[in-house]
Order: structure tokens, then C-alpha cells, then sequence
């Protein structure tokens, strides 16, 4: 929440600003699109550590952050990464290892718990789940969720429909609302005070930018005003929510952004490759994440070559004919 | 005949089970080429549409997710998820949905994990979990299921019920206070096996040219009614073109 | 629910298709605002009886049809259309005079219901009107409550939030689902599938569509689909929801539809006189609903100069200047 | 010193409650000339939003309603009703909200009739009902109220609580489960109310110049404390300037 007309800041500082070690977060985008890469990557920097992570399927940007560490607690619907990553690598490893906590959920109970946190609620209801695990199986212990005021005392609520049989229902499943301190979104476009306008689908970013405390919000390109207030129809977030305006070209990358860049299958099968072994991974942080200064670094590495093979085609916005195998 | 490979029959008979008209729920991998393939054939009228929001895509090329920007394209409506969720759980719309899943295990309910097995704080092996597989699974009329015959996959119990199938059989969905129907078909690498309409418990429905349906019980954890099977018919030439040159000319799927 | 390539139809043919005397309906648009004007006119036209109307705040469309005896039973947050009746006028003579069931929410509690039907739950919560008349007051009997299936057996309910304090909340009220047989909205684009394309806001349009059993869809311009699909985010509801597309320019006449027209304010300062009175009400619906044998007819009436000076401007979508005395 | 009307003097008191970074309420009429005042006088980082979904509206002219298309142009973002209100509701951005509200009748502390007078089924007098008033008085921090100064409107007991004021006093909100605060000032063609911190009884703030307490009083259905009173600052001339210049130049609601 922000009434300001100028949010613009560097990286680094709305990282060190706004995530501080234990914050709950939340990241945009979904599997190999639209993740907030760039902030994912300096909160690694940063070494930030014990992270409560509220995700759906956000995919690439959950695994690296799991995989440097970062996480503590996980709260989670996917963590898959396509033909990449059919589960995702660090992820698998480290519920197999158990160094982690983590409590499942699907992927629209998720979204609905961001959205019962943007709405103000205590929680929404939903008839997805009835008679599954999702329902049995806690993650979090009771003496966890006892000890933490930032916890839930219950993962979901079975209640049986208090209008009858009203809407075809004899029960419903209530699931708590998500409040995270920060969530982080790349966008395509932003204005300085902070109006969002994306392009392609949007996930649940609007869900998770309002239902929390604080928003940074990463953009491909920052715009005049005036662009986003000519079709306001077309913009998603009003600027209040806004806390940090970013701008940062191939902020989504390695995964995509659409009408901008396409995911880098090069990065990600290689990716891949380091994320199978401990020591490989290490060599991977070593020199993607901790051995580049910033994002425009890791670019550098990467090369023109590799950046103009996945730029979008402006017809389709994704990537003609690039090879993906 | 024409050769084909075990993928290509799979997605053959997923994509004949689409009718026209129907609202295809569609997962990453087989099971979009299965509706693509559906598209072009039997169900001209079928719309596909993604969890991550994407109605009724324009696909010229194949997604590798659902979220890959290839299901962007030229669609009806852009969205979120809390849309596309939503509706496979309206009452009009989600009669008419038919979703895709896929999974680590199942039972004979078609009951599906795709969880973890063993503990769930401390599996043995862990899978992505749910996405909006148990959110489909809960909503729509009817889904098809994509599995590997194999005698770890067919179980008992799964270890994780993660998306409802018929749950313990009978009225167990309604019992359980599900909207939708449960899985009509499960699709293997081997056969077709549907649920009894009474009792909701698997029985083998068909098998592939060549495999025999004493081969298909020996490899799965729990016996089956074979005595409705029969042989499927492969894939007919036009299947597999539609296949190769429209769905996957890539083989970043079917292979 | 319709899947089909080509629903375009005539209003006629639309209205008597969908709209029985008794079906439970709702319309677009708010106030002075994109109501699915030709489509109330054709209704009363055809004399259908007997609605069970669902309204927020839906304005104009609401005053006409209630005061053409079309309505019977009225769930509404709001009578009201600006200075040209700070109390819909027929709204308030049919309560005064008891010819109308009726009962009251909140314009966000009318929006939510919508919600809650089109998403598939069968209420949704809010803190909204916690210690409020709107909870203890009820327009409908117990008596119609058990004996229409189609009215929730309570009008809302209070319950304890199950999460403990979670999302700071004590209590929530619990909103019954709303699922019209049919709903009518005006809209600036659709092509002849269904897809829409509404400019400007859209009110609770959209969940009011989605949770209805029929759909029809009037609009202004009727495009191809290539033009809406070439930029899909810009669409607000996908073909399958809609049954019916139906081309009447000028459909929301003599309300506005931005970026087309503005709202009439002779029209509504006239209607204003008519509908003080009985009689002359009468004389209203003669000259203006049953006098005419369409939209264009009455289009037609009003006459080329009253429909140009309402004419909205390129730059703000509305008349500049336009005189609203 | 300038002369000006009664609706003047009150649309300026509002606008100068409205403080620099609120983001406010609005509705139709008097109070979005006093947001739109704020703006350009005293506040001009607060935004104005509509629960119709406009969000920091450029109001080149003045809007009849809050669905007029005038409040849709060159905004931050245009949405519906359900983004709108759930903005108040959000637990970050609603103790920044602020609401303008009017009423038909009112209590003492501060809980709005907009419904009906006489019994609820077949009432005397019908109004247009809630709105969204309940809800925004249901869900933001501070609240002005408009409402004449008439012995029939400040009652005792409103015929129909429409929108929630403290409801019984103290904390009388809490207890029903209200996230926000409750009115803070009531503005009528006579006074300035207010609330008592503690027992959230209304007393007399101020009063117009030319206007007695006394006066106040004989136009109310009860008793409020007038120890506190001032005669409130007329407007400048520069507040004159904006409202009639900028604000309401075709005096649509002024007059």
C-alpha cells in the first residue's frame, strides 16, 4: 500500500527493503513463465534465508530458491517444470531429504487462498478435494501451527453446506487465506507510480500482488503514465498496491515473458543437469547466481546469441520454430 | 497397417474418447496432443482450454506446459486461474468438461496419486502433486487418465490420494459431497480399462493388437474383470498423420 | 453453455427463446449505465410475466420493467439513478404500495452472490453488514423460503470464523449463490461465437453472465473474431457461456455505453415525468415500449439529432460537454 | 469575505476532512464534488475510486452517478463492483480507505437509514436502498457522513439500519465482527458532528456561521453534547474557486 507517484528503485535495494530473513512470500508467474527470475536471483544473493514460501505452480523460480537454500517452510501446489523438470529437482530432493516443511494444497485451493487474502476474508470455499489427502495429511504439526501466528490452526475446514442443499452442495471445503509480507511479480509493463499492465495470461499474480503487505512488482518496460491511462481496461493492478516499481528487460529469464521472450530450453535442460547432484548444483549457484553482480551479468553470460533465439515473434509473442528439445 | 509407436495408440484412443462439443481440461505432454489430435479428427467442435486460463488456443505449436506462451496465443479469453477453476466448477459449464490426468498411482476406484510414496513428510519418492489435477478430478463429469501398466502403479491403496477418482466405488463421490462424475477411461501403454457403472470398480475394456489381457493383469497390483475386453482398433493411417504432421511434427511429445 | 460457432439471432426470436413468464433473470450494467435496454423493451413487449428479477444496482432497466408489471419478486441493493431519480420511481411506488416482494442486500453482497453462482460454491463470505438491518430484515417469508426451490432456505447467515481470528475476522456473513435462468447483458464487441469484449468498466457483468443457466449477449458492434482473439486479454467472457448473440446498435439506449454514447439525459428527465404518475406512466410505455415494434423503431422516434449530440467522443469516451441539466 | 450557499460551506468541510494519501469512497453527487475539491485543495495525492470498479478517475467533468462514463476515463485501472469493494475489504489498502456516505435517517452513533421508513415490507417511504454503503461503512477506517439537518432524520432509532455507524456505542463494532472504524463526521447544511472517542456518542463540533447551537438542536430527535462546539472557518476564497471552477462549472450538483 502506496500513494506515492514515484516507486522506482533498483533491485537490490527493494530486495533489501522489503525481504528480510523469515518474511512469507509469494513469487509470480507459473512453471517456465513469468517468474520474477531477477529478484529470485538477487534474494539468493542477498542470502536470505528461512523463507515461508506461499506457491502454486511457480515452478523454475521455487526450485532455484529452494535449491540455494532459501526455504524454510513450503506451502505448495506443483512443483513440476514440464519436460525439464517433470518434478522439480531440488524440490524432490528435498522433501526425499526431508529439509523441508511443506504442506500441500492444489492449484486452485491456492489461488483461492490468495484471493481470500486480497479480498480481506478469512477464507473461501470451494468443493474441490472432498474425500482426498489434501484433506488428511497435514504438513505443518499442530504445535507448529499452536507456536506461529503466522500459520493457520487448520490446513482446511469440511463444513457441511449451511443452505441446504442450496448451489448443489452438501459440503464445502474452507481454505484459509494467504497475507504474504512481500510478493514479487514480472510484468510487462508498469508506469513509475506503480499501475500494472500484463499481457498473455495472468495466472494468479493479481491474487497474490493484492493479498499482500508488501509488492514489488519487476517490468520489462517502464511506460509513461499515459500509455496504461489511454486503456485503462487493459491494466490489472492499481498503483496503491504497489510498493516497488522495477525495471528490469528479461526479468522473467530463463522462463518466459510473453510477447517479449520466450524460455530458454538451453538454460533450463542444462539447468536440469546441475540440479540432479549436490556438487553440480553448488557449481551452478557458484556461477549463474553468486558469480554475476546482477541480472543484466547473467545476460551477458548467456549471450546475444542465446537472447535474440528466444525473442517473441510479434504475431504469436512467443518464439517461432525455436528448438525445445 | 501402418507402424506406430505405443505413445501414438495412447493418444489415439484419448483423443476418440473427446466428443464434439465437449470442454477438454487439458494437462501438459500426451494428454494436449491427445486433444489437439481430437481437434482435427473426431471433435471438431471440442474447445481446449488450460488451468492457467487459456481458452479454446490457437495451438501451431505444442506447449511444453500449460503455462507456455504457445497456449497464449489467439485464444478466446486470456485469464488467471481462479477463472479457468472455476469454470470446471460452475454448475452449467462443468457438465460439459472432460479432463485429462495423469498419475504415479492408481487404485481400482481410479482413485490417483500423484504425490509421494511412502510417508508423506518423509517419502520415499516425491511428485509434483496435484496442480489442478484433484481440483479437475473433483469438478468435471468425466476424465481420462493416462497411466504405465505397471504392478507399482496399479495398487491397492495409492499412498497419497490426491485426486478423487470414485473414491470407495457406489455413491462414495456423492457421499463425499464431489459435483462431478468420476473417471471414465484409463488409458495405459498396454489397454483400456473402464468402471463398472454399478459397482465403480475397474474392469479391462480393451487391449492393443498384440498384448493379451493375462500380460495386462500380471501387471497390475490388483485382478480386474477381462471378460468384456477386446482388441482396440489401431491407429488408422489419418490418425497418425494428424499425429505427426499436425500435433507433434517435433516429437517433443510422442517421442 | 453453447459451443456452437454461430449464435447470432434476432432480439425477438432471443427473448422468447430464453425468457418465460416466472424465469429468474438478471441484466447488465449499473444505474444510467450499459443496460441491455432493447432487450427490457422487447421483454415488456412481449408481455412476459411474473420475473424474478436479480439487481444490484441495475437502474433504469429495473424502474421500466418493474414499472411495466413485469417483475413479481425483486432481490436488489440499489434503486437509485442519479439526480434523475434519487429513488427509482417505480421501484418506489410498487414497495410503497406493497405490489412487489422484494428483499435488500449490498451492492457488493448482489456481486458476490453472482460470484458464488458463476464460480460453483454455494455461498461466499464477507464482513459486509456485520450488526446491520440487512441481516435481520428479510423480504422473503419462511413460508416461500420452503416452498420455492428457487429461493435459498435463508436470506444470509452469520457464522463464527471456523479459522479462529485468522485473516482478522471474528465473524463472517455467508452469502447464498445466485443462478439465473438467464441473464441479458449489453456489451461494445462480441463476434457471432460469443466471445466479448466489453469497454470501459464492467460492473458485475461478467459474474452476472457466468452464473446464469442462458446467456444473451446484445451488443454494439458484431466483429469478426479474429478481431478479438487477436488480443484476447482485452476479452472479458469466452464463447461457450453464451446462447444467444444478438446486433442491436444503440442496445443500452438511453443509457450509456462508453465509448459509443453517453446516457440521454432528456430521455431520462422525460421518463422522470412519466413515471410520477400512474396514468401517465401508461401513456409512457404506449409511446415509447408497445408503440414502437423495435429498437430501432424507437431509435427512430427520438429522432438523429438527439443521438448525435449523445455521441461519445474519441478522446474520453463520453459526450463532452453534453448538456445533463 | 466571499459569499457562498449552504451546499458550499458543506462540500468544503468534507474536502477538508479528506487528508493527503486517503483514498477515498465515493459516491453520487455532494460527495464526489468534496472528493474532487480534496484533490485539488488539500489533498492532491488522495485518489478517488468508485465501487464500480474506476479506480483514480480523471474527472474532466463532473459524474451524475458512480456508473457515469465519465468516472472510466484515463483511471489507473477500470474494473467491476467486485474489485472495488473488495478493495475496502482488503485488510493493507481499506485502513487507508476512507468513505462518503448519505442517509435518510440517522442515530447517535452514526448507524444510517437508507432503506425505508415504516415497517421494512410496506413502508411509508422506500429509498434506494444500501448501494454499497453498508459495505463501505462495514469496511473502511473513517467515514463522512451527509445528511440534512432535520428533526425527522436524526432519530432516536433508524426505522432500518442500512449502514453500520458504531453501531451501540464503545465497542459495539468489534463485538459485531467489523473490520474498520466507524464514522468520524457528520455534515449537515447546519453543523459538524462528531464522535466521542470513548462512547461514540455524536456531539456538536461546530456550527456555521449565522447558525446557533441552539438552533442545532431544536432540528434534532435528540440530545448531543454542544460544550465542544466552534463556528467553523468559511470557505476561502480559494476553496470557492475550485468547487465552482473545476469541480461543478455546469452547477449539476451545486444548485
Amino acid at each position: 500500500m502506496n500513494t506515492e507517484k514515484d516507486k522506482v528503485m533498483d533491485i537490490k535495494d527493494a530486495i533489501k527493503k522489503f525481504v528480510k530473513n523469515g518474511s512469507h512470500i509469494s513469487i509470480g508467474g507459473f512453471t517456465l513463465n513469468r517468474n520474477p527470475m531477477a529478484a529470485v536471483y538477487e534474494i539468493i544473493r542477498q542470502n536470505i534465508k528461512g523463507l515461508h514460501l506461499y506457491a502454486h505452480a511457480n515452478g523454475q523460480a521455487v526450485d532455484e530458491l529452494i535449491g540455494a537454500g532459501s526455504i524454510s517452510k513450503l506451502e505448495i501446489a506443483y512443483g513440476g517444470n514440464a519436460r525439464f523438470a517433470p518434478t522439480c529437482i531440488r524440490f524432490k530432493k528435498a522433501i526425499q531429504d526431508g529439509k523441508l516443511l511443506f504442506e500441500d494444497y492444489t492449484n486452485y485451493q491456492m489461488a483461492l487462498r490468495f484471493l481470500a487474502g486480497a479480498i480481506g476474508v478469512p477464507f473461501l470455499p470451494t468443493k474441490s478435494s472432498l474425500g482426498t489427502d489434501i484433506l488428511n495429511k497435514w504438513g505443518f504439526s499442530k504445535d507448529l501451527r499452536e507456536k506461529d501466528p503466522k500459520i493457520p490452526n487448520k490446513k482446511v475446514i469440511v463444513m457441511d453446506n449451511p443452505f441446504d442443499s442450496w448451489g448443489d452442495a452438501s459440503k464445502v471445503v474452507l481454505l484459509p487465506a494467504i497475507n504474504p509480507d512481500v510478493t514479487i511479480i514480472h510484468v510487462q509493463k508498469a508506469d513509475k507510480q506503480g499501475t500494472v499492465r500484463m499481457k498473455g495470461l495472468t495466472f494468479a499474480d493479481v491474487e497474490q500482488a493484492k493479498s499482500s503487505k508488501y509488492l514489488i512488482v519487476t517490468c520489462e518496460e517502464l511506460v509513461e503514465s499515459d500509455e496504461l491511462r489511454n486503456d485503462p481496461d487493459q491494466n490489472q493492478i492499481p498503483f496503491f498496491y504497489v510498493d516497488a516499481v522495477v525495471h528490469i528487460p528479461y526479468g522473467a529469464y530463463p522462463t518466459a515473458c510473453y510477447r517479449y521472450y520466450d524460455y530458454d530450453p538451453i538454460y533450463l535442460n542444462e539447468y536440469r543437469r546441475y540440479a540432479q547432484d549436490d556438487e553440480l548444483f553448488k557449481k551452478y549457484l557458484d556461477k549463474f547466481v553468486y558469480g554475476v553482480k546482477d541480472h543484466q551479468d547473467l545476460l551477458n553470460i548467456i549471450g546475444k546469441e542465446r537472447i535474440e533465439m528466444i525473442k517473441a515473434d510479434s504475431r504469436t509473442g512467443y518464439a517461432v520454430n525455436l528448438d525445445r528439445k | 497397417m501402418t507402424e506406430y509407436t505405443l505413445r501414438e495408440i495412447m493418444t489415439v484412443v484419448a483423443a476418440r474418447e473427446i466428443k464434439d462439443g465437449d470442454i477438454v481440461f487439458c494437462g501438459t505432454g500426451i494428454s494436449m496432443i491427445a486433444a489437439m489430435a481430437a481437434k482435427h479428427i473426431n471433435a471438431p467442435n471440442s474447445v481446449i482450454f488450460f488451468e492457467t486460463g487459456a481458452i479454446d488456443s490457437k495451438l501451431e505449436e505444442l506447449p511444453l506446459t500449460v503455462a507456455d506462451p504457445r497456449v497464449m496465443y489467439f485464444t478466446s479469453m486470456n485469464g488467471g486461474l481462479t477463472d479457468s477453476f472455476a469454470t470446471m466448477q460452475n454448475k452449467f459449464i462443468g457438465k460439459h468438461v472432460i479432463g485429462i490426468l495423469g498419475a504415479a498411482q492408481i487404485d481400482k476406484f481410479g482413485n490417483l496419486n500423484s504425490t509421494s510414496i511412502g510417508d508423506y513428510l518423509k517419502p520415499k519418492a516425491r511428485f509434483p502433486g496435484s496442480g489442478g489435477a484433484c481440483d479437475a478430478a473433483s469438478f468435471v463429469n468425466r476424465s481420462i487418465i493416462f497411466i504405465q501398466h505397471e504392478k507399482r502403479k496399479f495398487v491397492n491403496k495409492v499412498d497419497y490420494l490426491t485426486s478423487p477418482g470414485w473414491l470407495d466405488g457406489l455413491d462414495g463421490r456423492k457421499k463425499a459431497g464431489l459435483p462431478g462424475g468420476g473417471p471414465s477411461v484409463v488409458i495405459t501403454n498396454m489397454a483400456v480399462m473402464r468402471f463398472d457403472e454399478k459397482t465403480k470398480e475397474m474392469y479391462l475394456s480393451g487391449y492393443y493388437p498384440g498384448i493379451t489381457p493375462q500380460k495386462i493383469l500380471d501387471n497390475m497390483g490388483f485382478e480386474v474383470d477381462i471378460s468384456r475386453a477386446k482388441e482396440i482398433k489401431p491407429p488408422s493411417h489419418e490418425e497418425l498423420i494428424v499425429l505427426r504432421e499436425k500435433c507433434d511434427p517435433q516429437r517433443l511429445i510422442l517421442d
